[in-house]
């Protein structure tokens, strides 16, 4: 029997695999998957919560995480294409112009 | 009756500011003339202001108040009674002569305007000073005189050990005054007021160990400027200023207002006794321990300047023992004989161009006889000899003693009177006999100008006849004073004189003796003691090393070391410390996108791991 | 006359925004101009004012933020009133002396900035206002010190800034405390210099406030340990600046400590005193010997500024009206005698561009006049009888006699070794022959420089002798305090010091 | 379980949205414009823009008090409402400064006008909701256009700056939802009050979720307020992004950001979660000291600012950890007395923007930039200076009277402590300000060409400075009645 407390702690996995994601890898593209990951790992808990609840604004917060989501990836691969476009490169360690 | 006052007090004041216009100025003798004859209308107010008195006419005015904050209020008020009425008539009186004197002294000196602008103003200093009714406003003429005795020490500014003297003279001074502001502050605190009247009517209300203190305090300041020991080192290093200074100054008038302030204030040390004792022992051993100083010495006037701080001594002694009248008197005829014989020795000095040392002179009384003269008159009145002035006042110093059963005393000041005659006549001899061998270095010898020697003629009548009106003045003086009992047999005080005047006789003798023959072998010179006393014990030394040189030290290391290193480099550290701090926060700003993110989880985490772990009281 | 307190506060920052339209050439006539219907103003004040009123006088209350209690409310009283009168004095002195031809405009446009702070410092009631000018005075002299001062100017005036500022926002903390405190008691807000005197504190409350207050006012006075900013704001700033700096700006210390400390924290005060008052012994004899050791000329009259602050703080804290009208009288007098000097030495500095006194030498022989004004204010400097500087210390020292003798002895010592160290400076760089060929054709004082000078030295003797005006008014509102005082404080001892220090019998 | 709803528009109170539809609208209609012809300036789209900002602006006004609407996710309440009073006033001051006298492209490009108000409809739903989804959908509406706008600028930097904003912000964003996610997971609701009726009602078990969803919104908010350690972007986009879009950003987002702290935190710390309390004190403690000491070290302007607006945020989230009415009129005081100042230093330093890089090969605005600017440009001098002051908080400027009452709030609710380590950093914080200070007062200039100096200024910009200089001088007048009014507000919506 897969319980409400299966979901969670799948969405946590996920969670974590976003977050180590988002600390780890150094390709920019990567890293927006990476929190891709982290929004969809939220995503399967609001469902699955809401489900639990029997209350729909659960889901309702997940359709929006996906859209926000899809807007998200839009304007951050805007922003790659111009970085790409300007350097060559999308290595996150390139983007070390301004520190200090 | 108070224009009289006015007039003797600010007499002088005017002179000095008129002096002071033309201070920039060259030479101008009308300054001179001007002066002098202020100082002289001075005089003549302060003698019909003696008559006043004597008619028994005590004048005392308030001119306005001065400082008044709490139960504080002094004003500027002046008293006129026998005391300070005698003390009016010795300085006015030394100060004319001395004015006139330095109109010859002073002719070829371009400062001439300046310098009687400076005398002026120290006469009115010290006409303050003796007629203040309070005791802050004698601390107005106590600190004035210190100043134009700064002034003129270092009148010749240019040579470093004038001002050096100036300077040391000045802080010394100082030194005793803090001693002096301590007093006047125990005073107002216990009896709430500064007004002589006040103070003595109701110290005798206070415990009497308060009454010490306040006796001891004043003393302090006392010794400061009569240069007792251990302050006494700046009067001989002030003989750097001109020599009519000296003479006023340091000899008649500004050295003694020690004595007048402990004569002025007998009302205060007759309740302490035991303070009086201390005064009077310290009186009797400078007057021994400069005397010795005055027998070895080679300079002309520091000479001089050791035979005043001895007398000093001997001022002390009376008036410690509670002779007051006695101490005022010998004070009085010190002033006479002692300017008399400084004014003297300026002759001599104008006579050598400004030669100090006595044994690069000798033989000079045939090119000034009448300076010789005035200056033998006023050696043997400094010796103590009848009937001169100095045989009256110092021989009852010695009575005093006596009588006081204090024998120990009596030795010292006996002794001292030997010495004195001794070094007294070793420096007639050497000046104005025996071989002439300032020769050698071809100077000629001239004698000064005849208004001068003038000038010095009332002083030289003075140190004569001044000791016949002891009678006269014991009655005046003790109209104000307390009387001092003599309960010596007459036969004793007899045997006394005899003595005394004996040991004066034999150290004249001798030392016109010995130095009729040309003086000591020089393997004196080679003797500790010889140099012990030429180097006045090593004290002027021992100040150097173990006062001046370590203050200076001690200085430099707290401004360097501590002020620079501790203080402000701890200040400067706070302030680098913040600054480094950012410099190493900063590294956290990598740029480093990953490093960025990193930290945001970082932060979670550690928040997370808090959330656990961390539990506050709820 | 009912709003010549805001005139005088406000006339300058005026004067000094329209000082813009000047031009250049005629600025520093402007600037002398203002600043004497300035001093004008603050004369005319002072003869409005009543010595035998109780309180404050032309007292200007407007409500400005009243959810916070802060008031638009100024006042004077014999404590504010000379010290008004110094600074609108000094600062017209100052302007007179002015040598600086580099930007002038600006200069001059600061300074009147600064008096308008100056002013305000002394003439506010309200705490939060006190606290306004209190810090935007930093910022005139900021510039003033670092525009227009020698090679290592920028360092201090930089730490000149950061020092003061730091040490006052302790006391905006202490402010607000006590403005909190004051709703908790009374139910309204109120900044109010008078409504607080009336406030009684515990005793534990009292200590700590009194930290916060005194913290800031030491640093300003300055107080040793917290005095090194001094010696370089004096040493790299123009005359100007140090003149303004040494007369008025160290005043602002000690005018707070006796405007807030005594009457606000009595007990506190009183458990103090002690302590205080080893540190300012230790100042008074530190920073004189530090002042002996000097090169500079001018640092040794920086250095002689904290000996005599030091005297200064134990009047205050001698506790009786002696001390303290002692204490103001010498604020007074300081102001005057060391901005003299500070200007003397700027005289010396515009001819030789050097202050170094191995330098000079001599100078009387070249500079007789510069010599004698020198004279006359160092003398005031340490302390002779009828002139402006023994007053004030002769009452501070008998004002805290009562409270300790071995302390003011102690203290006493800085009459001495202020003698030592005014005069070693005047031997070395007046006495002797002329060693330095530059000195020998130096020019006397000119005009200018003696027109700001002799009403200097004039004051220096005027109220060296007749000191009653000002000592009048001021011992009349000392004496109030003092009673405010014995009347607020909660514990018994300090009710017994307080009448014990303004007795007369018992001492030692 | 599926009824048809009929829902009663007047239910709906549509009104509540109206300041929000009018700036998206007015977004649209910009597209449009734009559609139809390319040929317009940049001044007509600005002039537009700031024409929709008063007409929301007027909206706002006329609401008073407390209102729901739109199937009650809209919240109008006191905080509500000048919270967007200071985003659209904001906005108005700060849109003028594309008009520069310098073209720079995106302020040619009618997108910019679209976006700018977009996103300030997205920071006024951000504001006006206390309903985690329209929170999250307003801010990241909001966050995208700003992403947008900075990469508009279209250098390097402004790339770069884009990027990393984008890519921490949408880990920020990850917070949000996992925070958003725990609560619901807790509570069934995603909405503030609701949640905090539950948890009272279940008297805050268990404790650790409650805290990790907490914690998870402390980032997310962090994030957007800047505070340590959730802070490293803020200089980097400073830098990056034109002035104008900086200065801007230092208000308006972290206004936002603050409202939605004070309604959910303030609601945790009034129930008494006192690790709340503790941590949110570490945090506030942390990042003013961690604001102030690296400022202390900044070689450039902006960035010096730029890590001051980290410190002022910290200052004034001692606000929200106060938590009292009072505070909060605090936190809105000093957040409106600190606009005119930052506004006016912002706008300075986009006056002097020049084409090159004149005095450094990094910076734009290095220190030794401003060297000796009184010499050259004596009024600028004097006018940048009021504003370094008013940031560092010295009387009778601005901010001090914000700084004041809110230490003054720390000192009557207990927190002297607090009080005096905020009074310590205002005294690290003097330093840097009095840096530019000294630089542009005390030093000698190293160059005397004004051109450089004012390659930018227009009358837009002057008029704009002018008016924070105002402002900013006679500000003593003003807060009197400004708490008036925002006391008004914060009492209408009980906080």
């Amino acid at each position: 029997m897969i319980t409400l407390t299966h979901y969670l702690v799948l969405s946590v996995i996920l969670f974590s695999i976003g977050l180590v994601g988002v600390m780890r890898r150094k390709n920019l593209l990567m890293l927006f998957f990476s929190t891709e990951i982290l929004l969809n790992s939220v995503n399967i808990g609001f469902v699955a919560v809401s489900h639990y609840y029997g209350d729909l604004s659960g889901q309702l917060f997940a359709f929006f995480i996906i859209a926000v989501a899809a807007s998200e990836i839009a304007v951050g691969l805007g922003l790659l294409v111009l970085w790409y476009k300007k350097t060559g490169s999308i290595n996150l360690d390139s983007l070390q112009m301004m520190k200090g | 009756m108070e224009q009289y006052l006015y007039i003797a007090l600010f007499a002088p004041l005017v002179g000095s500011l008129v002096a002071a216009l033309f201070a920039q100025s060259s030479k101008n003798i009308f300054t001179g003339i001007f002066t002098s004859t202020l100082i002289f209308i001075s005089f003549v107010s302060s003698i019909i202001l003696l008559y006043y008195v004597n008619a028994n006419t005590i004048v005392n005015v308030e001119m306005m108040d001065w400082i008044s904050a709490g139960n504080l209020s002094i004003s500027f008020g002046f008293v006129v009674d026998q005391v300070s009425v005698i003390m009016m008539v010795t300085v006015t009186l030394v100060s004319t002569v001395v004015h006139v004197y330095s109109i010859g002294y002073m002719e070829h000196d371009e400062s001439f305007n300046r310098f009687f602008s400076y005398l002026s103003a120290f006469v009115f200093s010290m006409m303050i000073l003796v007629m203040s009714d309070n005791f802050l406003g004698l601390f107005i003429g106590w600190e004035g005189v210190g100043l134009c005795s700064w002034l003129l020490i270092g009148f010749w500014y240019k040579k470093t050990s004038a001002s050096w003297a100036a300077n040391e003279a000045f802080i010394m001074n100082r030194i005793a005054d803090l001693g002096m502001l301590m007093g006047i502050f125990l005073i107002y605190w216990n009896i709430g007021s500064l007004q002589y009247d006040i103070v003595f009517a109701s110290i005798v209300n206070l415990d009497i160990k308060i009454v010490s203190w306040i006796g001891i305090f004043l003393f302090i300041g006392a010794m400061g400027k009569s240069a007792q020991f251990p302050l006494h080192t700046w009067l001989a290093d002030a003989m750097e200023g001109p020599t009519p200074v000296s003479a006023l100054i340091h000899a008649a008038t500004m050295v003694t207002a020690g004595v007048y302030l402990i004569v002025r204030a007998g009302e205060i040390y007759t309740l302490i006794p035991n303070v009086g004792m201390f005064i009077a022992s310290l009186g009797a051993f400078v007057a021994v321990f400069a005397a010795s100083m005055a027998l070895v010495n080679r300079d002309l006037k520091r000479i001089i300047a050791y035979s005043t701080l001895s007398q000093l001594g001997y001022m002390f002694v009376a008036a410690g023992l509670g002779a007051y009248w006695i101490a005022l008197f010998h004070l009085m005829t010190h002033a006479f004989f002692k300017s008399l014989l400084f004014l003297g020795a300026g002759n001599v000095m104008h006579a050598m161009n400004n030669e100090l040392d006595i044994k690069k002179m000798g033989g000079l009384y045939k090119a000034m006889r009448p300076t010789a003269i005035l200056m033998g008159i006023a050696s043997v009145a400094l010796a103590g000899i009848y009937p001169l002035a100095g045989f009256f006042s110092k021989d009852k110093i010695l009575e005093v003693a006596f009588n006081d059963g204090s024998y120990i005393l009596w030795a010292a000041l006996f002794v001292g009177a030997g010495l004195t005659a001794f070094y007294s006549f070793r420096l007639i001899m050497l000046v104005f006999f025996g071989d002439k061998v300032h020769e050698k270095f071809g100077i000629v010898p001239h004698e000064a100008k005849p208004f001068v020697i003038y000038a010095l003629t009332p002083l030289a009548l003075l140190a004569i006849v001044a000791g016949f009106f002891e009678h006269s003045f014991y009655e005046f003086t003790t109209q104000l004073l307390a009387d001092y009992k003599f309960t010596l047999d007459h036969s004793v005080v007899i045997n006394l004189i005899f003595a005394t005047s004996a040991i004066a006789l034999s150290g004249i003798i001798f030392a016109v003796y010995k130095y009729i023959r040309g003086g000591f072998s020089e393997k004196i010179e080679n003797w500790r003691i010889y140099k012990l006393l030429l180097n006045q014990y090593y004290i002027p030394k021992l100040y150097e090393v173990c006062i001046i040189k370590p203050f200076a030290t001690l200085s430099r290391f707290a401004w360097l070391n501590i002020d620079n290193k501790i203080v402000d480099a701890s200040v400067d550290m706070i302030a680098k410390t913040i600054c480094s701090s950012g410099e190493k926060a900063r590294e956290m700003q990598s740029g480093n996108l990953s490093s960025m993110l990193r930290w945001m989880v970082v932060g979670i985490i550690v928040l997370l791991v808090l959330a656990i772990f961390y539990r506050p009281m709820v | 006359m009912d709003y010549i307190l805001s005139l005088i506060i406000f006339f300058p920052l005026v004067a000094g925004i329209l000082g813009f339209l000047v031009s250049q050439n005629s600025i520093r006539i402007y600037g002398i101009s203002v600043a004497f219907i300035e001093f004008m103003l603050t004369i005319i004040l002072w003869i409005g004012f009543n010595g035998n009123t109780d309180g404050f006088q032309f007292v200007e209350h407007v409500t400005v933020i009243s959810h916070f209690g802060m008031n638009y409310h100024l006042g004077v009283d014999g404590i504010s009133l000379f010290l008004v009168i110094l600074s609108t004095f000094m600062t017209m002195i100052a302007l007179i002396g002015l040598n600086i031809k580099k930007d002038v405009k600006n200069l001059i446009i600061s300074v009147l900035l600064l008096e308008m702070t100056m002013v305000g410092v002394f003439l506010s009631l309200d705490v939060i206002l006190f606290y306004l000018f209190w810090e935007f005075s930093l910022i005139p002299m900021l510039y003033i010190i670092g525009a227009w001062g020698s090679d290592k100017r920028i360092y201090a005036a930089i730490k000149f800034f950061l020092y003061t500022f730091a040490g006052s926002i302790l006391m905006l903390v202490g402010i607000l405390y006590m403005g909190y405190l004051y709703h908790a008691t009374a139910g309204v807000w109120s900044f109010s210099i008078p409504d607080w005197q009336l406030l009684i504190l515990p005793f534990n409350t009292q200590l700590w406030l009194f930290g916060a207050f005194f913290l800031a006012f030491a640093i300003k006075v300055p107080m040793f340990p917290f005095h090194t900013w001094l010696p370089y704001a004096h040493g790299q700033a123009p005359t100007i600046g140090s003149v303004i700096l040494a007369s008025v700006l160290l005043k602002m210390g000690t005018y707070g400590m006796v405007r807030f400390l005594l009457p606000l924290f009595p007990d506190a005060t009183i458990y103090f005193v002690i302590p205080i008052a080893i540190i300012a012994v230790i100042m008074v004899i530190y920073a004189a010997m530090i002042a002996y050791a000097q090169e500079d000329m001018k640092q040794v009259i920086a250095y002689s500024s904290i000996s005599h602050m030091g005297i200064i703080i134990l009047g205050i804290f001698a506790i009786n009206a002696e001390g303290v009208t002692g204490s103001i009288f010498f604020m007074i007098s300081h102001g005057i005698v060391s901005g003299a000097l500070f200007m003397l030495v700027g005289c010396i500095y515009d001819r030789r561009h050097t202050k170094k006194i191995s330098e000079f030498g001599g100078l009387a022989i070249s500079m007789p006049t510069f010599a004698t004004i020198y004279g006359v204010m160092l003398m005031a400097s340490v302390g002779l009888p009828l002139t402006i500087g023994f007053v004030g210390e002769f009452l501070s020292l008998i004002g805290f006699y009562k409270v300790s003798w071995i302390l003011t002895l102690l203290a006493g010592t800085g009459i001495i070794l202020g003698a030592i160290y005014m005069l070693s400076l005047y031997k070395r760089s007046f006495f002797g022959e002329i060693t330095n060929e530059k000195n020998r054709n130096l020019k006397d004082l000119n005009g200018r420089e003696l027109a700001a000078l002799i009403p200097l030295v004039v004051l220096v003797l005027v109220l060296g002798i007749y000191p009653k005006p000002l000592l009048e008014p001021i011992d009349f509102s000392v004496k109030k305090m003092i009673v405010l005082m014995e009347k607020k404080a909660v514990t018994q001892e300090a009710k017994e010091f307080i009448v014990k220090v303004n007795s007369i019998e018992g001492g030692l | 379980m599926l009824e048809p709803i009929s829902i009663d528009f007047a239910a709906l109170n549509i009104t509540t949205l109206l300041p929000m539809i009018i700036t998206i609208v007015g977004a649209l209609v910009i597209i449009c414009i734009d559609l139809m012809t390319k040929e317009l300036s940049r001044s007509f789209y600005t002039v537009l823009t700031m024409l929709f900002i008063l007409l929301s602006l007027g909206t706002v006004f006329g609401f008073n008090g407390y209102s729901r609407g739109f199937f009650d996710v809209v919240l109008v309440d006191g905080i509500a409402l000048i919270a967007q009073i200071i985003i659209l006033v904001t906005s108005f001051l700060f849109i003028p400064l594309a008009l520069g006298k310098r073209r720079f492209q995106e302020f040619a490009m009618a997108e910019f006008y679209a976006l700018f108000l977009f996103m300030i409809a997205g920071f006024q739903f951000m504001v006006s909701s206390d309903n985690f989804i329209l929170i999250f959908i307003g801010l990241e509406t909001a966050s995208l256009s700003l992403y947008t706008m900075i990469a508009m600028h279209n250098r390097a930097k402004a790339h770069e700056a884009a990027i990393k904003y984008f890519a921490m912000g949408a880990l920020a964003a990850g917070f949000y939802v996992m925070s958003a996610l725990i609560f619901y997971a807790l509570t069934g609701s995603i909405e503030i009050h609701q949640i905090a009726q539950t948890l009272q009602a279940r008297s805050f078990e268990p404790l650790v979720a409650i805290l990790a969803g907490t914690v998870f919104m402390i980032g997310a908010l962090g994030f957007k307020l800047s505070m340590v350690p959730f802070h490293t972007w803020t200089p980097d986009v400073y830098e990056g992004s034109s002035s104008a879009l900086a200065g801007y950003m230092s208000i308006v987002p972290k206004i936002a950001g603050f409202v939605v702290a004070i309604r959910l935190f303030e609601m945790l710390i009034d129930s008494g979660v006192v690790w709340l309390e503790n941590i949110l004190y570490i945090c506030v403690v942390l990042t003013m000291t961690f604001g102030n000491i690296v400022a202390l070290v900044q070689e450039d302007v902006k960035r010096m600012l730029a890590f001051s607006s980290i410190a002022h945020a910290g200052f004034v989230l001692s606000a929200v950890l106060i938590g009292t009415t009072e505070a909060n009129a605090g936190l809105f005081l000093y957040w409106i007395l600190f606009m005119f100042a930052n506004l006016g230093a912002f706008t300075m330093l986009w006056a002097t923007r020049h084409r090159k890089n004149l005095w450094d090969n990094r910076y734009q605005h290095p220190f030794t930039k401003f060297s000796g600017m009184i010499k050259i440009m004596p009024a600028y001098a004097v006018v940048m200076g009021i504003f370094m002051f008013a940031l560092a908080g010295m009387p009778p400027f601005s901010v001090f009277w914000g700084k004041l009452y809110l230490m003054s709030t720390a000192v009557n609710n207990g927190f002297v402590i607090l009080a005096i380590i905020m009074a310590l950093n205002s005294a690290i914080a003097i330093y840097y300000y009095m840096k530019l200070v000294v630089y542009m007062f005390l030093k000698e200039p190293i160059s005397t060409d004004k051109d450089a100096y004012s390659s930018n200024i227009s009358i837009a910009l002057k008029v704009i400075i002018g008016f924070s200089v105002v402002i900013t001088t006679i500000s003593i007048v003003m807060i009197e009645p400004l708490l008036e009014i925002i006391l008004n507000y914060i009492t209408l919506s009980g906080f």
